[in-house]
């Protein structure tokens, strides 16, 4: 397959790639109707057949779930089931506006509270707001409701350091100074879990006092229950602090467990791993939150409420709300997809998932023990944590060559270099959607990479060689910046 | 359950080679307190492929769609015509199911698209470059403003009243949890005028065309954001971009916009997507992905790789740019088929389209008893003056089958009267006529009846 | 025009190029006094796409579909249920937009799905081979009794009156423009038992389950073709060989059906499938495309090919087994998707369904005032015998939602007080009940009314 | 990539790739209700995520009009609009019963009307019946009418024979042997047009009496117009003979010139072709037939009609009907795309197909002149037909080497070894909807190979080289038949 041109490149002037609506409204001098106009609109000129090639070729040269394995480790890749995409594309759904006045989007309204209790039930919160747009949004509005909630005790001043495990994902950090936190990192032991006695420190005397809450990833980042979380709530509780969970992980415990009853305060969740949302490429996410009651008063406005009788209004009454945090309702169509998947399972089948994400995950590592073995050794929850580091030690071989070496075998890498505590770390999320012979196959393929790893080396520093590039220079990428199309 | 395929004889099989008895024991670290029981969670039955997809067909049919009515109602989401290549597109599996592109030589389709996206946004905008995505235009405009604060070091921003209300609402949450002040600049007849309250702001942000439709003065906020020292950030409508005098242009900073009138359905609001653009200068501050064309490592062939990675918090976490990770991938897709589609031409036909319509309906709902309230400039959105309160009038022509737009009473007190009236390239002539028409007849009602009440 | 990429820059370098002057110029070999002036047809003006699609779907709300009433319809075109992953993958261009693989290297996927479906509907009918599809169940029938023809050198062939009557009706048309004669054997009571005629005929052609939905004596009809020298031709419902033992294990010569039910719309009856299968001794008389496995000429990887192409009209022309080209290949796809999505056991689970359904009907309708006409076995359809004029009732029954079934009277002057009534696995016990509740209501109506007058 | 397992190998007992409807109805013994029941069902048991990678991974090595150009001549390979797919979609088409009440469909007949009513106009026929299924089948629909107005007057013994030109598609003879007929072979000239002596001879005397018809394609599959068509039709109607169009070519016509104002009686149109009803892989196609008056006694029951007064009716009381040719109205979803087709070219735009059709080919036979000569030196319409017997001579290289290896090149090769009457035939037909650039590139690719097999003859004989497979042993497949999947 050659090089794909770029679509500047296929332009003609005067092209035309849809017959755009006419207009049977009088002429207008647009000049003294607007005021300053542009001078020229370079945009692409094609028809529409050209249109659906360029993209229509490109989408070959995009690996996606429906293409193959894609075990990326915090991701949930699992199948986006094709009904769901039916019913977001009603057009009850997809033609509603999100001013249009309430009393016309009844239907609508439903929906969303219903995913709301469902959401509410499955992870024992006692309220879910669907307003935040993707995970890291859902972390950002959790902690403004700790920040609110400490404030109403008049502690917002005093606490400003949130407490992260050290192996957890990027945005916690990064959301903690979004709200304007300090960021205290807490280590992981040995073991793998949440170091009790370094943690404890950290809530002790005036440094407890300090703090607003702690971050917690559960299942961690690391693939494992956190045995503790019980205690560890309590600990943070007892120090005058919240307890946040990044949900991220919930495939491992949906129907099996619920982070509310482990004592965490607050906690979002990715809609788009969990509950099925198609990740689309890098979006949208699908963030929801749940909480329990003390937060409840903080909730972003407008809340979605049932009264007694059952029908569902909005609560815009809300004087100690932090406010909005998006625009409108949150990724209305994706709550539709979150609501048919849901459904679809109901509560007979819904512990299916955890239980067989997790049974894939052990299988995972129990095949490739050998190869790769796993940070830690301990029954993992939806995801294995793999280290590579003795094929770095003994042949120059890193994570990243295997996961591209990978590419080769036809299977998407998993995530690498995350957790970050994990040397050479190789993060493998199978889901519950793979079918043990695709397990089969991957793990026949990395076991044959790391043999490659041993005697021919160079096969994963070149790979992977069967794509439309070889391995790309990031460094030149940054060095000789080109985001935007210069020959334009 | 088809989504797992598990058979008995797999799961034996492989319980056997990890060397436990049951699914059960895999959780054993899990406290048995608090373990589930089975079935204990209380949410609705299953229901098949073909009994679910009745239902939700159901719950669709309760709510008022733009199929159901004709739609002036705006407000930054519009009706706007998607042609049918969008949804083509997009719905194709290896991009619906495909995720950030992490691993650059198994995603260089989807690479180039966020490239070309890039590169049409920052066209659009007039700006030097633009990100893949923000969420949607309130948290692209908050996040805006955070940018700025880092760039000027001063921890405040000033935003115009007439930037949409609830982008407002969502910069003051930001604001208040970094500890930041919004100060409003009240606009004077709907239009930003007196900018000295931006002395020590980290930016000035305005909206243009504003919440009212008014095109703004981008030449004066640039000055007053020069004189104070601070940063020019706009909102601006994509589609106004097509013919007006790009932000870019008049030397704004940061450009931010809702991309949802290019190719992305209403949905309620949601899905959207977040327009992000900026001057070179800064593009190490900006926030989120960003791609970048580069070259093989050992060889000559170009490619696309997600780029300038030390901004964000997978990398830099507590010190990252922003906190963004997931963004609007597909929606930014949506929005490169669109301009792709469209291209200059028919972007630019859609946009006069949207101006002669909105003409048109501001001289035939003037003779019905309506009243321009603003005088200024305006793309295809205007306020509507009426004799009547606002919010009534609209109830009365949605059952006449018309979205009339939206009452402003509840954002602006004093202008309950006043509906803002968004008109696109999708209206016809005759659509105007029977709003006209049926606005006539609701305010005579009106005034004629104990409604006239309302309107002391 | 989006669909034609040409700019003027274009037509004038080509036409340079090609050494004429203008387009006109091209056609000079058309007698002028046969050319058309520009805009001289007489069709309506070009509508936009936005407008074009709002003016179909209000055609479209014009009728009454499945979606408005419940359907107890069948008669060889069904109400199922349709997995949205048929939908997906037939959607894709590549499949949409290809055509005919007449050049297999670039088209082994399309070959491969082909290859498999003739693998499924052979396993369905028991059969050993399976074509790659015909037009609709009534061609496919119209050739299965021409092929006979040819291999057993009789020109008459021998059709149930249980079988569809619009089969039977393009059998006749076929039979005609061949100077072939089409014998007609009267069903008993709903099903085929007198074989007499068959006697010098090349084929017997039954249908089972039949037009009444009755099950019919395969072994008989075997038995019978046997004696007389004849072929079987079973003309078979895919669905009912879930659970039936298929015409194949009878002895079945050919096997044909509309594959309709199988994952393909309703559409007002098009685009229907039509299956074609057969005895191995008789691949090479068949019509239409089959694809065969095969390897690399120079290697030795597997690969799909059409194959026994000298039986068809590009090769033999006037001597070809049909003159089917073009067949229904993205139809069979979607049968193909369909029977993978079902597998066995899905399939079975709607078949049972159905057979369930229908045998509460069958009740529920008997305690509403009407009785089961025929006796024997049916699969998921039955004919009832009402005391009023079946076409009155269905029109009452429409009234109140309920697409009740076919009046029978327009096929069968005897059976004008019956109705064909099917019910598959998409109705529910709810439905059924509504359905005989109705029945009641409507038919106590017209007894107590001048309809009365109508059962005499 | 790898070559495709079969979905049977990916088949394990037990699994489901669906939620079927569930059943609320009581169980029955399936025995007593049914009789003998079958034994096994061996069809595939794979998940939803398989089945949907199994047929995208296909998906990819099959080429589409979406990946590429398809100058497949003799068949029209256009752009197929999108809006004509989500037309097609509407529930209020899609879920329509063919046998449900005449009166409950209004909007349905409305549009199939229209649509004949447009054909009509454009064909300048005065009747068009749309219930034939496909190309061919609309051709044998035609000889069955022409058979019916033969009978009508008494000479259905007499009239036993159809001419065909030597250049006639293959379904041609077939249809007419499909209807009883025997064919006789009418030459084509050396300037590519039927030879009126030939044609003269055949009609005269007693062999014109045993005449019933000609079929003949305009413009002929050569690419070319038949200048002496009036000519023609007056010959055969003076021998008593119907004249029927094989409208396959109509893509050259459309807006430009019309058959039915040639002295054609009747013609069958390809809306699959012509009207962009998409390909599919083979099918579905689209087959309406035009008629003058005297043949529309005999046209297939039932009758779309309008009235005076606009509104639309089925007349079934048609004695003289040839009877039905296809189960109900023909393809109907693909009427509905048509529809759209049309509507969205309309009388403004319509003669842009021919004209721009006519363009692009007249624009390849010129570029690719010096390398690929045209069989005859004239204008041609929407096709050229080249013929590559130098290089046969010369090189060993024949003309299906010179496509196989343009695929290679990325292109869809062009129909080969048909008409049946030009040596090594390669027959382009670009349509209207392809661009310059891509015109450009394929011709620039054809002087490229046309080098090859100059110098590297082996080039194209081992062609193509850069598929799944490579060019395949058609022989074995007839020897070894293998047509389904004997490993069940
Ligand atoms: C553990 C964890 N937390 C948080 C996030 C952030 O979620 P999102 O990308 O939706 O913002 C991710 C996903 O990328 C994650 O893996
Ligand atoms: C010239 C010609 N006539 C007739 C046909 C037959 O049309 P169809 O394939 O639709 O039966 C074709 C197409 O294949 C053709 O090219």
């Amino acid at each position: 397959m050659p090089q794909p041109e770029s679509i500047f490149a296929k332009s003609r002037p005067g092209r035309v790639g849809t017959n755009v609506p006419t207009c049977d409204t009088p002429q207008v001098d647009l000049v003294s109707t607007l005021g300053d106009l542009r001078e020229n609109l370079r945009l692409p000129e094609v028809s529409e057949l050209d249109l659906l090639r360029h993209f229509t070729n490109l989408s070959h040269i995009t690996y996606g779930i429906e293409t193959g394995f894609y075990p990326l480790g915090s991701c949930t890749m699992k199948y986006n089931p094709k009904i769901n995409e039916k019913t977001a594309a009603l057009p009850g759904f997809a033609g509603l506006h999100p001013m249009q006045p309430a009393s016309t989007a009844p239907g609508a309204f439903e929906l969303l509270r219903s995913v709301q209790e469902m959401l509410c039930e499955i992870t024992g919160f006692s309220e879910v707001t669907l307003q935040p747009l993707a995970g890291a949004h859902g972390e950002m509005t959790c902690l403004m409701l700790i920040k609110a909630f400490h404030a109403s005790h008049g502690e917002a001043d005093q606490r400003t350091v949130v407490l992260v495990p050290d192996s957890a994902h990027g945005t916690n950090p990064a959301s903690a100074a979004r709200c304007g936190y300090s960021v205290k990192s807490i280590p992981t032991d040995e073991g793998g879990n949440t170091d009790l006695t370094a943690l404890a420190g950290a809530l002790d005397g005036e440094a407890g006092k300090s703090v607003a809450g702690l971050m917690l990833t559960n299942p961690s980042t690391l693939g494992l229950f956190e045995p503790n979380i019980e205690r560890i709530c309590e600990m943070v509780h007892a120090a005058g602090g919240q307890v946040f969970c990044d949900g991220a992980n919930m495939n491992a415990m949906v129907g099996t467990t619920r982070p509310g009853d482990h004592g965490f305060d607050c906690m979002h969740l990715n809609l788009h791993k969990t509950f099925s949302t198609p990740h689309g490429g890098g979006g949208p996410g699908c963030g929801a939150i749940g909480l329990k009651a003390h937060l409840e008063p903080f909730l972003p406005t407008p809340v979605i409420r049932r009264s007694q009788n059952g029908s569902v209004w909005l609560d815009s009454d809300r004087p100690n709300s932090i406010g909005r945090v998006s625009a409108f309702y949150g990724q209305f169509l994706m709550e539709v997809r979150a609501y048919t998947y849901l459904r679809a399972y109901g509560k007979e089948k819904i512990a299916d998932i955890s239980r067989h994400a997790v049974l894939n995950a052990n299988y995972v590592m129990a095949r490739l023990k050998d190869v790769l073995p796993a940070a830690h050794n301990r029954p993992c929850m939806h995801e294995c944590v793999l280290t590579a580091e003795r094929y770095k030690r003994e042949f120059g071989v890193k994570a990243l060559d295997i996961s591209k070496r990978l590419i080769d075998y036809g299977f998407h890498p998993p995530t690498n270099y995350f957790p970050l505590i994990v040397p050479e770390a190789i993060m493998i999320e199978p889901t519950e959607t793979e079918a043990k012979e695709t397990l089969d196959a991957f793990c026949d393929a990395i076991i044959l990479i790391c043999e490659e790893a041993t005697f021919q080396p160079e096969l994963l520093h070149d790979a992977p060689s069967t794509q439309i590039v070889g391995r790309l220079d990031e460094t030149k990428a940054v060095k000789e910046l080109n985001v935007t199309d210069l020959h334009l | 359950m088809p989504y797992i395929p598990h058979t008995d004889a797999d799961r034996a099989e492989m319980l056997a080679l990890i060397g436990v008895d049951s699914i059960d024991d895999l959780f054993r670290e899990i406290p048995p307190n608090l373990l589930l029981k089975p079935g204990e969670l209380n949410i609705p039955s299953a229901l098949d492929e073909s009994r679910l997809f009745a239902h939700l067909r159901e719950l669709s049919l309760k709510n008022i769609s733009v199929n159901d009515v004709t739609c002036f109602l705006g407000a930054g989401i519009y009706d706007r015509f998607i042609p049918a290549t969008v949804g083509a597109v997009i719905s194709r599996g290896e991009y619906l199911t495909s995720y950030t592109p992490y691993q650059p030589e198994a995603s260089q389709g989807y690479l180039q698209t966020i490239y070309e996206f890039q590169t049409m946004i920052a066209e659009l905008y007039g700006m030097e470059v633009a990100n893949a995505s923000m969420y949607d235009a309130s948290t692209a405009m908050a996040e805006a403003a955070i940018m700025a604060i880092g760039i000027v070091k001063r921890d405040r921003v000033a935003v115009s009243s007439a930037v949409h209300p609830h982008y407002r609402e969502v910069l003051q949450t930001y604001a208040w949890a970094l500890g930041l002040e919004v100060v409003t600049i009240d606009a004077h007849d709907g239009k930003t005028l007196d900018f000295s309250l931006v002395q020590d702001c980290a930016c000035v942000i305005v909206q243009s065309p504003n919440f009212f439709g008014t095109i703004e003065s981008l030449s004066l906020a640039r000055q007053a954001a020069t004189d104070h020292g601070a940063l020019l950030v706009v909102v601006s409508d994509p589609i106004s971009n097509a013919l007006l005098k790009p932000p870019g242009a008049y030397g704004a900073d940061i450009v931010v916009g809702e991309g949802q009138p290019m190719g992305i359905a209403m949905g309620f609001g949601g899905p959207l997507l977040g327009l992000f653009a900026c001057k070179k200068e800064y593009v190490r501050q900006i926030p989120g992905r960003i791609v970048g064309k580069t070259t093989e490592l050992h060889g000559d062939r170009e490619g696309y790789v997600m780029t300038l990675r030390t901004r964000e918090q997978d990398i830099r976490r507590e010190k990252a740019t922003s906190n963004i990770c997931t963004n609007q991938a597909l929606m930014a897709l949506a929005a490169t088929v669109y301009m792709t589609a469209l291209g200059k031409n028919g972007l630019q036909q859609i946009a006069t389209s949207s101006v002669r319509n909105a003409q048109y309906a501001i001289q035939a709902l003037q003779s019905s008893g309506g009243k321009l309230r603003f005088r200024d400039n305006v793309f295809c959105e205007f306020v509507l003056d009426l004799p009547a309160d606002a919010g009534t009038v609209r109830d009365e022509l949605l059952k006449m089958g018309i979205l009339a737009g939206l009452p402003l009473g509840d954002y602006y007190p004093g202008l309950s009267q006043c509906l803002l009236v968004a008109v696109t390239e999708m209206r016809t002539r005759d659509e105007i006529d029977r709003y006209a028409a049926a606005l006539k007849k609701v305010l005579a009602n009106l005034n004629s009846k104990p409604y006239a009440e309302a309107r002391n």
